[in-house]
């Protein structure tokens, strides 16, 4: 189990660099899309297994494809490559450093490592249960917020006037 | 008010005038000469109604029509309420009557100004409100209706509004009307504090008891607030002074608002509320003393003007000086007999004016008339019934009126004052000849001698003589009718404004009223015989004592003494607010701040980058930051 | 004990089931389409076969036979054509990604086998063994997750044949894909809230005693319509119009690779054939008839009754492709969103009303 | 078992990772995944904390962040397409002409 979670953890991490330092926004995509299947199952190896499936779902079937989408219909314009900029590489490496640093130190105060003391499964029928009684109106307003996004997305892709030939 | 209510529908009676002065306007936009038809019709429909009303009205009892309740706050509750009792139906008689009158001589009058339409909707308006305050049940309809006619004067001051020195005149009507109405209002606020009420019917009885907490002096102060709104509005010595600008208006709007009606609103109110007056003779002593002050100055004043509206001004000015005096007595019929017969000769003399004015193209100056009896003879003779009228010369109503104020002068009971009365009725006395005097010497130079002018002065068309006609007979027999001696007695009728005053009763015989009448017949013929025959001789008068005749003709420097001590102190802080306060201060903190953002903001523009990973980074550090900020420091 | 089992599914689920239903189809594809067309179709391979060795005639036999019916060509001969063929990469290729795309496409298709059981339960070795190679809680979640990550192999490989026609077909299939994907999730949505579980096991046995097209046949023929779609066949072949876009997708691969998306496309037919009659056609229940008992015997018998309605449904959606003309772009697209979709939406609504009122489950 | 330390600090090293990503890179697309990648991290610790509690509320509130995603997917994918045909370009600096 242990060895499972490192060897996902490496490659989480491997991927995670890889998203970032690809030239190529498609290569950097598909990085992504093997991130997210690795933290799926970092989800199943926390017995939330609807959520890994909904992680499939919605980010890898969904969301990125969508992203791929664009960028596939985009790439064949995009000659453009981004000169790089020591300055901000430099001032970005040292914040995230920081960033991992500073809160890392506080994981030394609070948390004992023991292993996690539960036996909760995420099951469909679990989630569904707390989703529907407990959470009922977040997840109405949550279908709102989707509607919502669909129209604005509708508006703002559609094209009003004639600009330029894409 | 001891009487029983009787329902009825009085609501259309001002219904229709508001629904006339919005058809007037609206229809008249299209068609500048429906107006005049629509409003004129409103106008007699409503009088019509009155009638109707009146005529159904049986004595000791009063119509009550309930529309809805107004204010309903906490203990307070307020109803929308019209009754008709006797002293309502003689003033809606009144200005339905004569407004009717005033709104068809209008229609020739007006027929040839481009915003007549609005005049017609603000005449419409104006009768409007006047019904709502001679209708009210209780003083706070009475206040809308009061302040109803003070908008609609201030309008119709200000009708020909291009004109700035009309518009001015307009705006100190309305300003010098807020000063007597901020007392009117503090009375009623008084009322509603100390009472709980404003509704007459449940007034009077809560007064009469006496079970009023600061008993006569609660009176006295009441009294005395509301009579300060009655100065406001009906011209009283101090606040008399907007009556005379108010000449600027068009001179059916004079007759109507600024003479017959409107002004005497004061008059009614002081008679609605006489079971409150007649408890405070102190205020009525100042009533009387105001009352006789205003009279007087008026008279003197106008004997040296040359305007003949301005004539007609003070002359009315002075009139609702005797109007009080009657009032002052606790003769409250007394003084709405005055009203009643004022509003029809002086109504009379004002659209007389309006005549000469119209046959003479807007000639207002006496200097530039004369002779006009031969162009205009149907003008002239009413206007001549009616200067006997208002000179009180016996039979003319004037002289009922007048007589009746003199028989209540006679016999003040009131305590204070009361040796002060042989003289004060003295100079009343000499009031009354003044009025004769100055009244036939507008008339004289109106329409006697040879013609000074360079128009060419013609009779007026039928709208304007009819009602100087209706009028002219009015004031001459009027007096007479309402006197008793044809049958009705206008005492009689208005016995429930008798709040315990002597009422006494003097049958006189013709020789005796003539001889009665002796101030005005020597006030006609003493200005007869000067200004026909003896010409040389008011100018030589006036020299002999020259501070008196630049005191009469500087109208008493009223205006300028106010000028003085009010309005230069006024807009002395007026500008210092402006000035140093609103410019310096307040402009100065607003901008300031403008200036002070304007400033960090050029600051700040250097960190807008534009770019978003700059603006990330920012983000992040800021995070860092604190997180090292919290822990490690 | 337990990795032999799971060994043994996996062999009975990716080579009996997946592979002999690619194989299959490509067949019937073969042979059918030319059987619907009034040609012979494949008839030549093996035909000359001729043994002069008694003991292998029967084989020769065989073969001519199996030769005559095109199942040699299409099995053998094309298959060691492709792999023999040279795998052609296109200049200026991200090559890692062009022969990452082939295997991404097939790889969820296959995986998804792994969910669906194909036979009733059985006693053996001691112990009730279930034919599915993971026993998921969310099965049909699990289906739905794998048909929406296929859209990647279509999409890489479309964008990494640098080649405006099959960049076109990998827009057209994903977009096809993400399209029809809503009315496949709303209908299966349906499809669990009539069973009341999400386990595919459990919604065969719930058809016991009466099929599950009985009761809800709209929501089949949505289904059906959208796997039609999904599988970008049919009438539903736009991204790889041989007469506009060359072969879409796929037009710059050949060889092995090619054939991998061949295999996949007819692998992901068997699957929705198999998802069909699971869903809907009782699985391996036979009408009027309930296994007796849990020997394997009964789940041989199961398995096959199981096999036979899914080749049913293959020949079907072959038989389908090859009769239906081809639909326009904007006709692909209302029909998916707004007839499929809103009908979708409806169905649910109205079996959701109906397990309100306790007219189901 | 693993330790939730260990997940947490993979989450923690993720999420610093995006957030290099986001500042460095100037792709708007790009910059859209390290967000996603951020908004992941954020969820390993949710998913991890409710095993640790044994508490469904973590994965609930997954959930909501996956609506939230998706939602910010297609609003933030539409507003990028938008960017593209005003300016041609997806670079987020050459999207900087509305910085007064």
């Amino acid at each position: 189990m242990a060895v499972t979670f490192y060897l996902m953890a490496v490659l989480l991490l491997l991927s995670a660099v890889a998203v970032i330092t690809f030239k190529n926004p498609i290569y950097s995509a598909l990085a992504l899309v093997f991130n997210l299947f690795v933290v799926a199952g970092l989800f199943a190896t926390l017995d939330a297994h609807f959520i890994a499936a909904v992680q499939v779902v919605v980010y890898a079937g969904a969301i990125m494809v969508l992203v791929m989408f664009v960028l596939m219909l985009l790439s064949a314009k995009l000659e453009k490559a981004s000169p790089f900029s020591p300055l901000y590489f430099g001032a970005a490496l040292i914040c995230g450093l920081a960033f991992a640093v500073t809160l890392g130190l506080e994981f030394d105060s609070g948390f004992n490592s023991a292993p996690p003391a539960s036996d909760l499964q995420g099951t469909v029928a679990a989630v569904g249960k707390v989703l529907y009684s407990r959470y009922v109106f977040p997840f109405e307003a949550a279908s709102l917020l989707l509607m919502a996004a669909i129209a604005g997305a509708v508006v703002l892709a559609r094209r009003r006037y004639r600009t330029k030939e894409l | 008010m001891n009487q029983a209510a009787i329902s009825a529908t009085i609501w259309p009676i001002a219904f229709f005038p508001l629904l006339g002065a919005l058809l007037a306007y609206v229809l008249g936009r299209k068609e500048r000469d429906w107006a005049g038809i629509i409003a004129t019709a409103a106008s007699a429909l409503s009088f019509l109604w009155v009638v109707k009303l009146v005529w159904a009205l049986p004595e000791a009892h009063y119509f009550e029509d309930q529309l809805f309740q107004w204010i309903s706050l906490a203990d307070l509750k307020v109803d929308f309420t019209f009754r008709v009792d006797q002293l309502s139906a003689v003033m809606c008689m009144v200005v339905t009557g004569v407004g009717t009158l005033i709104h068809l001589y209008s229609t020739a009058y007006m027929h040839e100004d481009e915003g007549r339409h609005r005049f017609f909707a603000y005449l419409n308006l104006f009768m409007f409100s006047m019904l709502l305050l001679v209708l009210g049940g209780n003083l706070m309809v009475l206040f809308i209706g009061w302040e109803g006619v003070g908008l609609c004067s201030y309008l119709l001051i200000g009708f020909w509004f291009k004109n700035l020195a009309y518009a001015a005149a307009g705006r100190k009507a309305f300003v010098v009307n807020r000063i007597g109405d901020a007392g009117f209002l503090l009375g009623i606020f008084l009322l509603l504090h100390l009472v709980g009420t404003t509704d007459f019917v449940a007034l009077q009885p809560a007064i009469m008891s006496g079970n009023v907490a600061l008993g006569t002096d609660f009176y006295t102060l009441v009294a005395l607030c509301l009579f300060v709104g009655a100065c406001g509005k009906s011209a009283q010595i101090p606040l008399f002074v907007w009556l005379p600008d108010a000449m600027a208006g068009p001179t059916p709007v004079s007759a109507l608002i600024h003479a017959a009606t409107m002004v005497t609103a004061g008059v009614y109110m002081l008679a609605r509320m006489g079971f409150l007056f007649v408890l405070a003779p102190a205020a009525l002593a100042v009533v009387l003393v105001v009352a006789v002050a205003t009279a007087f100055v008026a008279a003197t004043t106008a004997l040296t003007q040359y305007d003949i509206k301005k004539v007609l001004a003070y002359s009315t000015v002075s009139q609702l000086g005797f109007m009080f005096m009657a009032a002052a007595a606790g003769a409250f019929w007394v003084a709405i007999f005055h009203v009643v017969t004022h509003a029809f000769f002086k109504a009379c003399l004002f659209l007389g004016a309006g005549s000469v004015i119209h046959g003479c193209h807007h000639e207002q100056d006496m200097r530039h008339m004369g002779g006009l009896y031969k162009k205009m003879p149907i003008t002239c003779i009413t206007y001549g019934v009616s200067v006997l009228a208002i000179a009180g010369i016996f039979f003319f109503s004037g002289y009922q009126s007048k007589h009746a104020i003199l028989g209540a002068l006679e016999h003040w009971h009131n305590p204070h004052l009361k040796e002060w009365i042989e003289y004060i009725l003295i100079l009343v006395k000499f009031t009354a000849f003044l009025t004769a005097f100055y009244m036939t010497r507008s008339f004289v130079m109106t329409f006697l001698g040879e013609y000074r002018g360079h128009a060419h002065p013609h009779e007026s068309p039928w709208p304007m003589t009819v009602p100087l006609i209706v009028l002219a007979v009015l004031g001459a027999f009027g007096g007479l009718a309402l006197s008793g001696s044809l049958g009705f007695s206008l005492e009689h009728y208005l016995a429930a404004l008798n709040f315990g005053a002597a009422a006494e009763h003097h049958h006189e015989s013709i020789a005796a009223a003539l001889i009665n009448s002796w101030t005005g017949l020597l006030g006609v013929g003493l200005a007869f015989v000067m200004y026909t025959q003896l010409k040389e001789l008011p100018g030589m008068f006036l020299r002999l004592v020259p501070p008196l005749s630049k005191l009469l003709s500087g109208k008493y420097y009223f205006d300028e003494l106010y000028g003085a001590i009010i309005v230069r102190p006024l807009e002395g802080l007026a500008a210092f607010l402006w000035k140093v306060v609103d410019q310096g201060m307040i402009d100065g903190m607003v901008n300031g701040t403008a200036a002070f953002v304007d400033a960090t903001g050029e600051l700040r523009r250097i960190t807008q980058t534009g770019q978003l990973r700059y603006y990330a980074l920012m983000l992040f550090g800021a995070t860092v930051f604190f997180i090292i900020f919290y822990y490690v420091l | 004990m337990e990795l032999m089992i799971l060994v043994a599914k996996v062999i009975v689920a990716l080579f009996l089931v997946a592979l002999h239903l690619a194989a299959f189809c490509t067949w019937v594809e073969r042979k059918g389409s030319a059987l619907i067309q009034d040609r012979i179709g494949a008839n030549r391979s093996a035909a000359y076969v001729q043994t002069d060795n008694l003991l292998l005639k029967p084989v020769a036999f065989f073969l001519r036979i199996m030769g005559g019916l095109g199942v040699i060509n299409t099995l053998v001969n094309d298959a060691v054509k492709a792999i023999l063929k040279e795998d052609f990469v296109p200049a200026g290729v991200p090559k890692f990604v062009h022969a990452l795309a082939p295997f991404l496409a097939v790889f969820p298709i296959f995986l998804a086998y792994a969910v669906v059981p194909m036979a009733p339960d059985f006693e053996a070795f001691g112990q009730v063994i279930r034919l599915q190679v993971a026993s998921l809680d969310a099965g049909v979640l699990f289906l739905f997750a794998m048909g929406s990550v296929s859209v990647y192999g279509v999409a890489m490989a479309g964008w990494s044949g640098n080649n405006k026609f099959s960049l076109l077909g990998a827009l057209r299939a994903s977009a096809q894909m993400i399209s029809y994907e809503l009315a496949m999730g709303i209908s299966l949505v349906t499809v669990i809230l009539v069973y009341g579980t999400l386990d595919l096991y459990e919604m065969v046995n719930a058809q016991g005693k009466l099929w599950g097209i009985c009761y809800q046949p709209l929501t089949f023929l949505i289904l059906f319509t959208v796997g039609m779609a999904e599988t970008k066949r049919g009438p539903f072949d736009l991204p790889e119009s041989e007469s506009e876009l060359v072969a879409g997708y796929f037009t710059e691969y050949s060889g092995m690779k090619f054939l991998v998306f061949w295999l996949g496309e007819f692998a992901e037919i068997g699957l929705f054939a198999l998802l069909l009659t699971i869903l809907f056609f009782g699985g391996w229940n036979i009408p009027f008839f309930t296994y007796p008992s849990n020997h394997w015997i009964w789940a041989i018998v199961g398995f096959h009754v199981l096999l036979l309605k899914v080749v049913f449904f293959c020949v079907l959606q072959i038989v389908i492709r090859w009769t239906l003309p081809r639909f326009r772009y904007d006709q692909l697209m209302d029909l998916g969103w707004k007839i499929l979709l809103p009908l979708s939406m409806l169905n649910l609504v109205f079996y959701a009303a109906l397990k309100l009122s306790g007219g189901i489950g | 078992m693993v330790p939730i330390t260990h997940y947490l600090i993979l989450a923690l090293l993720m999420f610093s990772i995006g957030v290099v990503g986001v500042i460095v890179r100037r792709n708007a697309i790009v910059v859209f995944m390290c967000i996603e990648l951020m908004l992941n991290s954020v969820n390993l610790t949710f998913v991890a904390f409710s095993k640790q509690w044994g508490n469904l509320d973590g994965q609930i509130a997954v959930f909501f962040v996956m609506v939230v995603a998706a939602a910010e997917a297609a609003i933030g994918l539409a507003i990028i397409l938008s960017v593209f045909r005003a300016g041609q370009s997806i670079e987020t600096s050459d999207a900087a002409e509305l910085k007064f």
